[in-house]
């Protein structure tokens, strides 16, 4: 089998690690700031560009562009989304920089963003926002980002290390900095152990472990579970954010779990229980316009509540509207329902709150440096810039910007570097085990345990939690957890082999649940997306704190205070006399 | 030649036949009334300047449009490439031209009769 | 439409006009050679084209003038297509000139028995 | 495996880059709401685990899950197997024109390289420090080049299109409209040089109009009209008239 004398080694400067906003961000900017000659290598668990949920972004960018609405406004609607946890120094650069990156976006890498009629950009509100600040490309913004920066960087030097998927983050000797990481080459199925002076880790999170989830395939908490390993501070780990709308068609569909855009219910789509009623307005005076964190727990108590097997979630309902009229108005979404057998426009189609976005990750500094000499964090892998909740369009402004500066941080950086560094062997060796372990078992198939996963994480580390339902899920974990290292892959055929890397994805999923899992029940209060159902109070906003887990043998979380760099609770930095919104009331 | 102007030449040497092709189907349709026979082709056509011109221009647009869109034929469904290609377009173009001219002179030449 | 799974109406108008002027290349040397037996004897001229009177070459005769009616047509369909502003309606301009060769080679037909 | 309730009958063509091997039949379970890629999945996750095939997204908006289902180009997230059931049964195999990595698993590579070398990337004429021009987004060149935009790069053209899999150099479909698009955008700076690009050995002259791409494209764009479009402004600069 594999021993670190049969690997390939191999050298570059920069390397980054995934290719959405982040990652093809800091590749770009990269080139732009390095001395000439740097290498840059990009790898990437699928192709360039074209994984990742950066290219899935639908509702669009955040970005204050004037007419009434200030990077301060954008700043405090963030803050103030994100329940006072977020890290306010990373939260400003965010909307400030925010500014430079889509002048960027349109003028350097030729995005197209829908426009007013007099030509400026069209913007619009999302929940949560008090100005029309979105930009976006219809519904399908994401695909427009990417596919600029993917074709505009797949036309500069940079090394293409498609289909390698990253599991090792390997540090030097003294474990004082990274050395490279250690990857699997997946369509020969060898490992390449890959050396560079620094590394943009920028895997994209992706809480893929609930059984509803709408992030893309191949992502799966790889980041998380290397920078655990690596020993890295994680903060924010239980903070996972539900969307309301997630499709409901059975588990024998990847469809599953997919977003029904947010639009439908600020259209005015109504919810429908199990009993054919409406119940969001039970919940909340705004009803089905409520934010993603309390739509998704009004469902989620139906779902409770319902106890008829044949019906699962709750109903979306847009008939009233007209048919004619919501073909018209969501062609995209109503079409996507029909490819998978539903109608949208005139029936009604089964949904379910669907994990969405994680705002827990490595802690960062605003350069997105990590404690780690070497490694740069960004985009939904970095923990700090939303808090507890994330704001609809600020994940792609998030990424945008934080790959950006990577990218330029890096390039600065190297002028400082000397020679590439020695990896720690052992530490090599151990990560090589590690995944040539399952080849050393029986084989068995892998996705019966992925679900066994998914439906703890669903049922006890969910939209609603408590203590005794965490603890059930930490066990139910560790069951999964246990089986899996007893489950193997025939190692006959490595190449491009679908189920070895089914279940690396689902040890770095086991691995990030049980951090998720154990940083919920260290916060006993409930802020944005975290709800405990035995602390429903957030508690003080003075004394925020904010979650920080750390693997030291086991995953111990412990709690840092929020520092109020910026504004405190219960002030602002807006001028006095602005209006509180400047979105006009729907 | 660029692929560009073979295309260019093909598309140009096309509009040239176009009015050709129309006279041509057209006199056809008048001339088959009754059967052919040499001596009324030639009758119409020996010793006139237009129909030597007339047929002299459809012979050379006609080698220049078959020659490229066999090549185009040939490369796509027989995988010639390079020169092995361009040489047997050229050599199709040739013969094309020889045995039209040919043709040309044969119909239009004065006294053949 | 399970031989060909791709066929569609403009795939079926591309490989029609491909064929067709395979098809009239192929025949274009033995047209040229054919008239210029005019210059050399033209007799045997005159016994080519009294084989026309046959029904069996009246078709195949049909089929050339069909060759060359749906490849011109075909042909100037692709060149507006190109070169004009474009317009949605390909299909219909297909089918078009599908139609116009058929009335053509019909009216050639016709007229020639 | 069990074989209670409704089957699907799914014939899949292996193989590797040393070339296609063995066809292998499957018999997967039907249900109500299921795509040939739950089709797929299933055979890998119940019954192969050595099939290789590749997806992202799930729902149309990646394009990494095209594969011929019975000799058509589909993007398989999102068409529904009973679009494709043919007396209960279907055939699958790699996208055509490129190079196979393993089983139904393309190497994409040559579509993006040729993406490249068509000049189908923005040429800046501003920078970030320059302010966002206002653009109207009714004038007929903004138009014309929007309608290219929403492609995916599923590669379901290039695979559709005769001419790309006879013309190793055929830049194809999907790379000539967005140099289409890009030489309708006012606010790319190097129209001469898509133009030089997509006249070049194997550019739009390559086309011949056969409208499969067009035909076949999941998301209705229609890259033959992007084409003769480029066809148009070529033959316009070969006569000394038009831009670039
Ligand atoms: C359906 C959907 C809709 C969304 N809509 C919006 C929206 O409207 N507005 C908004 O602001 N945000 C939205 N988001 C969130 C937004 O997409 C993300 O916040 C953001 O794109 C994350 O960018 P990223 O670069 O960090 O990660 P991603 O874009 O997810 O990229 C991660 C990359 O890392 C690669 N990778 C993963 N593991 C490995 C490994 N082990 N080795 C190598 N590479 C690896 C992946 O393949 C991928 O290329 C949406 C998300 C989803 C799922
Ligand atoms: C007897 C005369 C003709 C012969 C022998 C002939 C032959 C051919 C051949 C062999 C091709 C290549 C086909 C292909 O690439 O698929 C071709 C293409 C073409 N022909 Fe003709 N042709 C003739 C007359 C015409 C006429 C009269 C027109 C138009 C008015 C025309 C228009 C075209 C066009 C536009 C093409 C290009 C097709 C493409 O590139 O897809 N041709 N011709
Ligand atoms: S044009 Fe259509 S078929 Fe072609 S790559 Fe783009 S989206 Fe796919
Ligand atoms: S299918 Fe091919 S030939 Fe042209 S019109 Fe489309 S690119
Ligand atoms: S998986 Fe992304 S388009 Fe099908």
């Amino acid at each position: 089998m594999f021993t670190l004398r049969n690997i390939d080694r191999h050298d570059t400067d920069i390397l980054i690690l995934g290719t959405g906003g982040a990652g093809l961000f800091g590749a770009l900017h990269a080139l732009q700031s390095a001395p000439p000659g740097t290498r840059v290598s990009i790898a990437v668990k699928g192709l360039i560009g074209k994984c990742g949920c950066t290219r899935m972004v639908q509702g669009g960018y955040n970005v204050a562009l004037g007419g009434g609405d200030t990077v301060e406004r954008h700043f405090m609607d963030t803050i103030q989304g994100g329940k006072w946890l977020p890290n306010q120094d990373m939260a400003w650069r965010l909307c400030e920089q925010a500014v430079v990156r889509i002048r960027e976006l349109e003028n350097e890498l030729g995005c197209f963003f829908d426009r007013n009629p007099d030509g400026t950009l069209h913007q619009k509100a999302f929940a949560g926002q008090t100005a029309d600040r979105t930009v976006h490309k219809g519904d399908l913004t994401g695909i427009e980002i990417i596919n600029r920066l993917m074709e505009t960087v797949l036309s500069r030097p940079v090394e293409k290390l498609q289909e390698h998927r990253a599991i090792g983050l390997i540090p030097t000797k003294d474990g004082s900095a990274l050395s490279g990481v250690l990857m699997i080459d997946m369509r020969t199925g060898r490992f390449r152990f890959v050396r560079a002076k620094t590394v943009l880790m920028a895997t994209g999170g992706g809480p893929t472990m609930y059984k509803y989830h709408t992030p893309s395939g191949d992502k799966t908490m790889d980041g998380l579970a290397m920078a655990l390993r690596a020993g890295l501070p994680l903060r924010d780990m239980e903070m996972v954010q539900f969307h309301p709308t997630g499709l409901l068609a059975g588990d024998h569909t990847r469809m599953t779990g997919t977003v029904l855009e947010e639009g439908l219910r600020g259209a005015g789509g109504q919810l429908i229980n199990h009993a054919g009623q409406r119940f969001m307005f039970d919940y909340d005076a705004k009803g089905e316009r409520a934010t993603r964190d309390v739509v998704s727990r009004g469902i989620y108590a139906e779902m409770r509540k319902n106890n008829n097997p044949e019906q699962e979630g709750v109903f979306i309902s847009m008939a009233h509207l007209g048919p004619e009229n919501v073909r018209k108005k969501f062609s995209g979404m109503v079409k996507r329902c029909a490819d998978s057998g539903f109608d949208l426009a005139a029936g009604k189609v089964e949904v379910v709150p669907t994990a969405h976005y994680f705002m827990g990750g490595v802690v960062v500094d605003v350069d997105t440096r990590t404690d780690l000499e070497g490694l740069y964090v960004a985009g939904e892998d970095a923990g700090g810039a939303h808090g507890s909740n994330r704001l609809g369009g600020n994940g792609v402004a998030n990424s945008t910007v934080y790959g950006g500066i990577a990218g330029d941080v890096m390039g600065r950086d190297i002028r400082r570097m000397g020679a590439l560094r020695e990896p720690d062997e052992t530490v090599l060796e151990a990560e090589l085990a590690r995944a040539c372990h399952p080849l050393t078992r029986k084989p068995d198939f892998v996705q019966p345990l992925r679900a066994q996963l998914q439906t703890v994480m669903w049922e006890d580390v969910g939209v609603m939690r408590n203590e005794a339902g965490l603890q059930r899920g930490l066990s139910g974990i560790a069951q999964v957890s246990d089986a899996l290292m007893d489950l193997g892959v025939a190692p006959d055929n490595l190449a491009f082999n679908l189920t070895w890397h089914d279940w690396l994805n689902l040890r770095s999923l086991c691995d990030i649940s049980e951090v998720i899992a154990k940083a919920a029940l260290a916060r006993d209060n409930s802020r944005g997306a975290h709800f405990r159902e035995d602390h429903p109070e957030p508690g003080a906003l003075e004394d925020s704190y904010f979650t920080v887990a750390r693997q030291t043998g086991t995953v111990e979380v412990t709690r840092a205070p929020v520092q109020f760099t910026i504004v405190r609770p219960g002030e602002t930095i807006l001028p006095a006399h602005e209006p509180e919104t400047l979105v006009a009331a729907q | 030649m660029s692929e560009f102007h073979l295309y260019m030449a093909q598309r140009l040497s096309a509009l040239v036949m176009a009015p050709f092709v129309l006279v041509h189907i057209g006199v056809m349709i008048y001339a088959i009334q009754g059967g052919l026979s040499a001596a009324e082709i030639l009758g119409r056509t020996q010793g006139s300047v237009f129909w030597f011109l007339f047929y002299g221009m459809f012979v050379v647009a006609v080698s220049i449009h078959a020659a490229i869109g066999l090549r185009t034929i040939l490369s796509e469904w027989a995988g010639l490439r390079g020169s092995a290609l361009n040489i047997t377009a050229l050599a199709i173009g040739a013969i094309l031209f020889a045995m039209g001219a040919q043709a040309v002179y044969a119909v239009t030449a004065t006294g053949a009769a | 439409m399970k031989a060909i799974p791709r066929a569609h109406p403009l795939w079926l108008a591309y490989i029609l006009h491909r064929l067709s002027g395979l098809g009239l290349a192929l025949f274009l040397p033995a047209h040229f050679y054919v008239l210029s037996l005019a210059l050399t004897d033209t007799a045997r001229l005159d016994a080519f084209l009294r084989l026309t009177d046959y029904p069996l070459v009246k078709l195949a005769e049909f089929g050339l003038v069909f060759l060359l009616a749906v490849h011109f047509f075909g042909g100037l369909r692709l060149m507006a297509l190109e070169w004009l502003p474009w317009s949605a309606a390909q299909k219909t301009w297909a089918a078009a000139s599908l139609a116009g060769a058929f009335l053509i080679s019909t009216t050639f037909l016709l007229r020639a028995i | 495996m069990s074989t209670k309730g409704p089957q699907v009958t799914v014939t899949v063509q292996r193989g590797g880059p040393e070339g296609p091997g063995r066809k292998q039949q499957f018999q997967v379970p039907a249900y109500g709401s299921q795509t040939v890629l739950d089709v797929v999945s299933w055979i890998q996750q119940n019954a192969d685990p050595t099939l290789t095939y590749r997806f992202a997204c799930r729902v149309g908006m990646c394009g990494s899950c095209a594969m011929m289902v019975n000799g058509v180009p589909r993007w398989t997230c999102r068409t529904h197997v009973s679009k494709v059931l043919q007396d209960g049964a279907m055939e699958l195999a790699p996208l055509r024109s490129l190079p196979v990595i393993k089983d139904l698993a393309a190497d994409m590579d040559p579509f993006f390289d040729k993406w490249v070398s068509a000049e189908a990337l923005h040429h800046p004429t501003a920078s970030r420090d320059d302010p966002i021009a206002p653009i109207d987004p009714d004038a007929p060149e903004r138009v014309t080049a929007s309608a290219g935009i929403e492609c995916i790069n599923c590669a379901v053209c290039y695979a559709a299109c005769d001419t790309v899999a006879n013309n190793p150099d055929y830049l194809g479909p999907a790379a000539l409209q967005r140099a289409w698009t890009l030489y309708n955008d006012s606010r790319d700076g190097a129209h001469g040089a898509i133009l030089d690009a997509v006249t070049g050995t194997g550019g739009c002259q390559s086309c011949h109009s056969m409208g499969s791409c067009t035909a076949y494209c999941p998301n209705g764009l229609d890259p033959l009209s992007a084409i003769a479009g480029l066809k148009r402004a070529a033959t316009r600069r070969f006569f000394g008239k038009g831009k670039g």
